[in-house]
């Protein structure tokens, strides 16, 4: 199978899906001329010229507001943001037109767009520019949130989005962009809302979503070399929809869970992810289930700090042993 | 560089245009190619329109009274000529979406009363089955997309549905309406500048009826005379017209139409109308306006009254047949809201209906599965 | 002591900081002239006069935003958001611009800002008019966030707020306005960050805020006639600061907890609460935490619907037998 | 009503004004009051500003090259005659806010190169402690309220500072700066509203540079020839002002900073600038622009170079201290990169302070308990 990085994975969505659809747009700031901000889109205006990919003006709630209305009457737009901390600007168009209108309509009009760009810290650009709005955009029910951690689930889940009919919003990460790994070339969906198992194991079940699976896909390598504690790791992929019974399951194996996340801790996606287990695999549980999100605090600017701020492996480690005690 | 700088600029309050103080008499704009072209049965049909409207509206005040509607009720009584005058021009690729002041705007697309009626009282008969209610009227078999609560978030849809038209080589436009208050909403300048830069097809129709709730233009908008005027800004063309004289709005917004269709081009349009109940059936209404205001405007420039006037004396229409046309809609009115009533609620498993396309339409799901709906 | 409203307790809150402090300002959507959507700040202009209570347009970001700016450099803006459904199209600047300028400033900047009004579902008027942002304002450090469920702490909480010196939002509800309660007369403040318990009880601890109090309460009172069973309800009041140690102590005697929340469920408040006591009461608890929150759909405009849609009575007394049995 | 609808009404692409086109020579601005009335002292401390904030810039590039800064660096070179004519007429009440391109601003209100340089990297004796980085500059003591990520966001801000100071009887104003992309932000339309509707001190300074990233003016706005001219629509006075003569911004902004001062009125300034390298340190600057531009830029309307040769002709200056000053700068920025160097980093423990007054202001607590910053 071809390797590419996640960046080529998303832009290979992008392109099969302008091809398949001519309904497809992509639309954002620099994303035509520029070539992207981050180039996930790089050639794509070259390929498909400038009726379907759209360079906007510095409007949030305009453009997208503009992709809410183009969707409802048969556009499939994708939008980039910049950064999903742009959607502050645009979040009434984005929760309440997007998320709302088949509901009010009585099921009557529905809203295919597609929203992308990267929600991450790790970059050091501080507090405004590293927000993590997967758990505030999934609580509203009518939305979708989708955060891929490799190279196929971003491919696999991007041309999901594209094709449902529903607003689905997708997390990228920036620090994952260059990550490479196989993805087939011929058209494949990742179903959204399906969990995937990244790693097996017997003694403990993380549950994690976009870059904290890989971070704790190396915390599972440690604890394996140096504890021997077998990890499972549980990658969520989708927010909302959520994978329960994935979740469920692998506690039911381990018996322990920790919930590791690049979010805020507070009213994290994990913090539901928690209630949910204990809810429903209570006397399966040996021990309180762990977590470990980012230090809670605004995003700090000092490169050093933000590191530490954010989970990293001897933090989850740590975490991981003290589930296990 | 054809701007020249100011260094004195002044804030000019808000007077309606001089057009609203003529003599009642019979409208200077009967006789634009687009009134012109009006057959007899057309403008009895339009002034039927406009009347259903009013009645409509006033059968709701009583259901609202009866205790059958609750929540919001923003009535249109008073504005009519405009959803009226605007709609009336419209063709098949032509579409509509508005704010939560919405019932004129869904009786003309052609949305029955029947529908209208029980959803506002939440039934699943109701056009969004309960779901939507009164700021929330949705038809977009008829080309009408809502029916929008939150004050000018309509704005950059409907720039957006005018850009699914262009896009997909449809001649048609998107007007796009909303009230005097809801041009000071940051999204309205962003679906501006959108519009103008991207040369859309859609045309921002500003109902401006003075007042937003409580809160006179005066005090909400800073303007150079008008509102329409800052389209200037973004290089849109725009005009004002007086919202009490359909034959008016029929004239100017068919140049913006024309603009749009044949030029792919937008328009800003300022309508001057009045609504004479409260903002909502919520507002006492006594802290913002005097009675006296609303007196003259019911008496001199009703848009209905000034309508009906001007085609009796072109005697295309009879005392007998307003009387009976009146009289219709009132029955219309009264029987939707017996459907109403009659109609069932919605049930618990509805509440969870209609939130995500593949929860309505099984069958094989290839995108998404998981839980969508949480404990 | 003296018994008025909600409404009226807001009020004397607001009266009397603005007689307290010269910098106060009251700022809104019709707080003035029309003497407040919901006549919370009836009479307001008359007595202080059109610098202290000022009516604004509708351009939530653009007013809020100057609320703060205004903050940075002495007044203690008080605004009025009609419901906080429409913090929506100000998101960033309640987000990033109040919540994150103290942080990134070092701590040079404060911004003493106060953001009041409805955030409640249950009065009939649909889906962009009935959110309920508490947990996800929380969520982001450096924000305040309290629900008062009584007259005597919208008062207190209202008065507290104003005097912080970090933004602070207060979510009241409008099917309390008129709920009647004993009030002081006096200057009095209720601490931000300290819960209440509303009910003492030995069997099952009910967490709950905002109105979710008064539904409990009720709940509390069926269940001790008809079933028995003792309830504790403890009243968060605060939603950050959260007062975890009256949580955890209340948990560590009864041994079991429900909790209960107007928010709709995925990531709500109480999805952090139940983190919260499985983490550090899991030896305590004798059964799974039950939830009970709005079914999970943006809110139903036909009332009869919208009315079971919210908790109530009924469903909390269902939740809370499960939870004992 | 004082406004004549438009039925046509075009775009016009962006061009510079004219008056950059001028030879180069002594600035026509040379001669308005608030330039005659600087001495000579002033003058060479007005150009010695321009130079240092040209200096410390570039020698972030070296830093940034030799990786000691991450992140995003949005260069102010090519763009100091903007900051520094503009801020060089503030007295003690008037403020100043700005977006993230934000480091000229702050040399110029007086914040030190060794703040402004440990920031940068990410020191504790950074201006923000190493917590807000380059597009988050601060310094409340020397008026100056940031240094904002968020594209138009500090707009309100900037109003809310001039509300203050009205408020607070003080005569003063706010100097709100923002890009050429900005404009087209709806919070920069509600904060222009807010400002006019409430006669509030707050000047508005689009600082055209052309571009918003890789973005030309012409492809993010429309308007009616330049962007200031958005301002009619709300009543608000405007300006447009060569950027390249330090004079001119300053001539033309004094009339702002009066009208503020004495009327408490709003403007809306349009400054015509550029900036010589890419967006941000990021940018490779490759796809919108090409390097004769840039090019010409930097050899007929240098802003530094120009107000030095003014300043040589007007013998303000010799070649002599030009070169001193060149090189005190130089020296400058290079301590201030030493300084940098050897502070050091924040710990983790402050991760998680000033995240609340409280925290920082330990005693008695009357407001706030419980748990603030979360597991
Ligand atoms: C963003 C937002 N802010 C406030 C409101 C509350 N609100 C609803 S209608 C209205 C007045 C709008 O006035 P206008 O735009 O003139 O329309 P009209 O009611 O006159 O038709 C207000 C303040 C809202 N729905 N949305
Ligand atoms: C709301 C928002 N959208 C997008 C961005 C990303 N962004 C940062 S600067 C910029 C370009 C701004 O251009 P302009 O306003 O002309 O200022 P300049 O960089 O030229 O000084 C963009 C798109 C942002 N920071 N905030
Ligand atoms: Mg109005
Ligand atoms: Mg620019």
């Amino acid at each position: 199978m071809p390797v590419i990085s996640y960046r080529e994975a998303l832009r290979a969505a992008m392109r099969e899906e302008l091809k398949r659809d001519e309904n497809v747009v992509i639309m954002g700031e620099e994303v035509a001329q520029f070539n992207g901000a981050y180039k996930v889109t790089e050639g794509l205006l070259k390929e498909f010229g400038p009726k379907r990919i759209v360079d906007t003006p510095i409007s949030e709630a305009g453009f997208i507001g503009l992709g809410i209305g183009a969707s409802m009457l048969g556009i499939r737009p994708v939008m980039e943001l910049m950064f999903w901390s742009f959607s502050y600007v645009a979040f009434d168009q984005i929760v309440n037109n997007a998320g709302n209108i088949r509901y009010m309509s009585g099921g009557l009009i529905h809203c295919p767009i597609v929203i992308r760009g990267p929600a991450n810290g790790g970059t050091n650009v501080g507090a405004t520019h590293s927000h993590t709005p997967e758990a505030i955009l999934a609580s509203h029910p009518g939305i979708k949130v989708v955060c891929p951690a490799t190279p196929y689930d971003a491919k696999g889940l991007l041309k999901a989005a594209i094709r449902d009919n529903d607003p689905v919003y997708v997390m990228e990460n920036t620090i994952l962009y260059n990550d490479k790994g196989e993805v087939p070339d011929e058209d494949y969906i990742v179903p959204i809302g399906v969990a995937d198992i990244k790693r097996e194991g017997s003694d403990l079940t993380i549950v994690a979503h976009g870059r904290a699976v890989i971070t704790s896909l190396k915390a599972a390598e440690i604890l394996e070399k140096e504890h021997g504690v077998s990890v499972e790791v549980v990658d969520l992929r989708s927010i909302r929809p959520l994978d329960e019974e994935t979740i469920l399951a692998s506690v039911r194996k381990t018996h322990r869970a920790l919930l590791v996340e690049e979010n805020k801790p507070f009213c994290g996606v994990d913090a539901q992810v928690a209630y949910l287990i204990q809810a429903r695999a209570f006397d399966d549980l040996d021990a309180p289930i762990g977590r470990v999100s980012s230090i809670d605090a605004p995003q700090i600017y000092c490169k050093r700090m933000e590191d530490l701020q954010l989970p990293h492996p001897a933090r989850v480690v740590e975490a991981a042993l003290k589930v296990l005690a | 560089m054809d701007s020249k700088p100011t260094t004195v600029a002044k804030s000019v309050a808000f007077t309606h245009p001089e057009s609203l103080k003529r003599p009642a008499g019979p409208s200077e704009f009967a006789q634009h190619p687009v009134n012109v072209a009006l057959t007899k049965e057309e403008k009895i049909a339009l002034y039927t329109k406009m009347v259903r409207i009013r009645h409509f509206e006033q059968r709701c005040i009583r259901t609202y009274q009866q205790g059958k509607i609750g929540g919001f009720l923003h009535l249109y009584v008073g504005q009519e000529a405009v959803a009226a005058g605007t709609i009336s021009l419209l063709g098949k690729n032509d579409h509509v979406i508005t704010g939560y002041r919405d019932h004129g705007h869904g009786l003309m697309v052609g949305m029955s009363m029947n529908e209208c009626m029980a959803e506002l009282t939440g039934k699943i008969t109701g056009c969004s089955q309960g779901k939507g209610g009164s700021m929330h009227y949705f038809a977009p078999d008829k080309n009408y997309w809502g029916g929008h609560g939150i004050v000018g978030g309509q704005a950059p849809l409907g720039t957006g549905l005018a850009y699914a038209l262009k896009y997909r080589g449809l001649k048609g436009c998107c007007l796009t309406y909303m009230g005097d208050g809801a041009v000071n909403q940051g999204a309205v300048h962003e679906a501006y500048n959108l519009a103008a830069l991207w040369d859309l097809p859609v045309i921002f129709v500003i109902e401006n009826n003075g007042y937003s709730m409580g809160t006179s233009q005066e005090r909400s908008s800073a303007h150079p005379g008008c509102l329409a005027k800052r389209a200037e800004g973004y290089g849109i063309a725009w005009d004002v017209i007086n919202g009490h004289d359909v034959y008016e709005v029929r004239a100017k917004t068919s140049e913006a139409v024309k603009r749009a269709h044949e030029k792919s081009k937008p328009t800003v349009l300022e309508i001057f109308t009045y609504r004479y109940f409260g903002h909502s059936m919520a507002d006492p209404d006594k802290t913002y306006r005097d009675k006296e205001e609303i007196k003259t405007y019911r008496e001199t420039k009703d848009p209905v009254f000034l309508f009906e006037k001007e085609l009796l004396l072109a005697k295309v229409l009879t005392k007998d047949l307003v009387e009976s046309i009146n009289q219709a809609a009132m029955e219309e009115a009264d029987a939707a809201a017996a459907f109403a009533d009659e109609s069932p609620d919605p049930t618990v498993a509805d509440i969870t209906k209609h939130i995500y396309w593949e929860e309505d339409n099984r069958g094989p799901q290839t995108t998404s599965r998981g839980t969508i709906i949480f404990e």
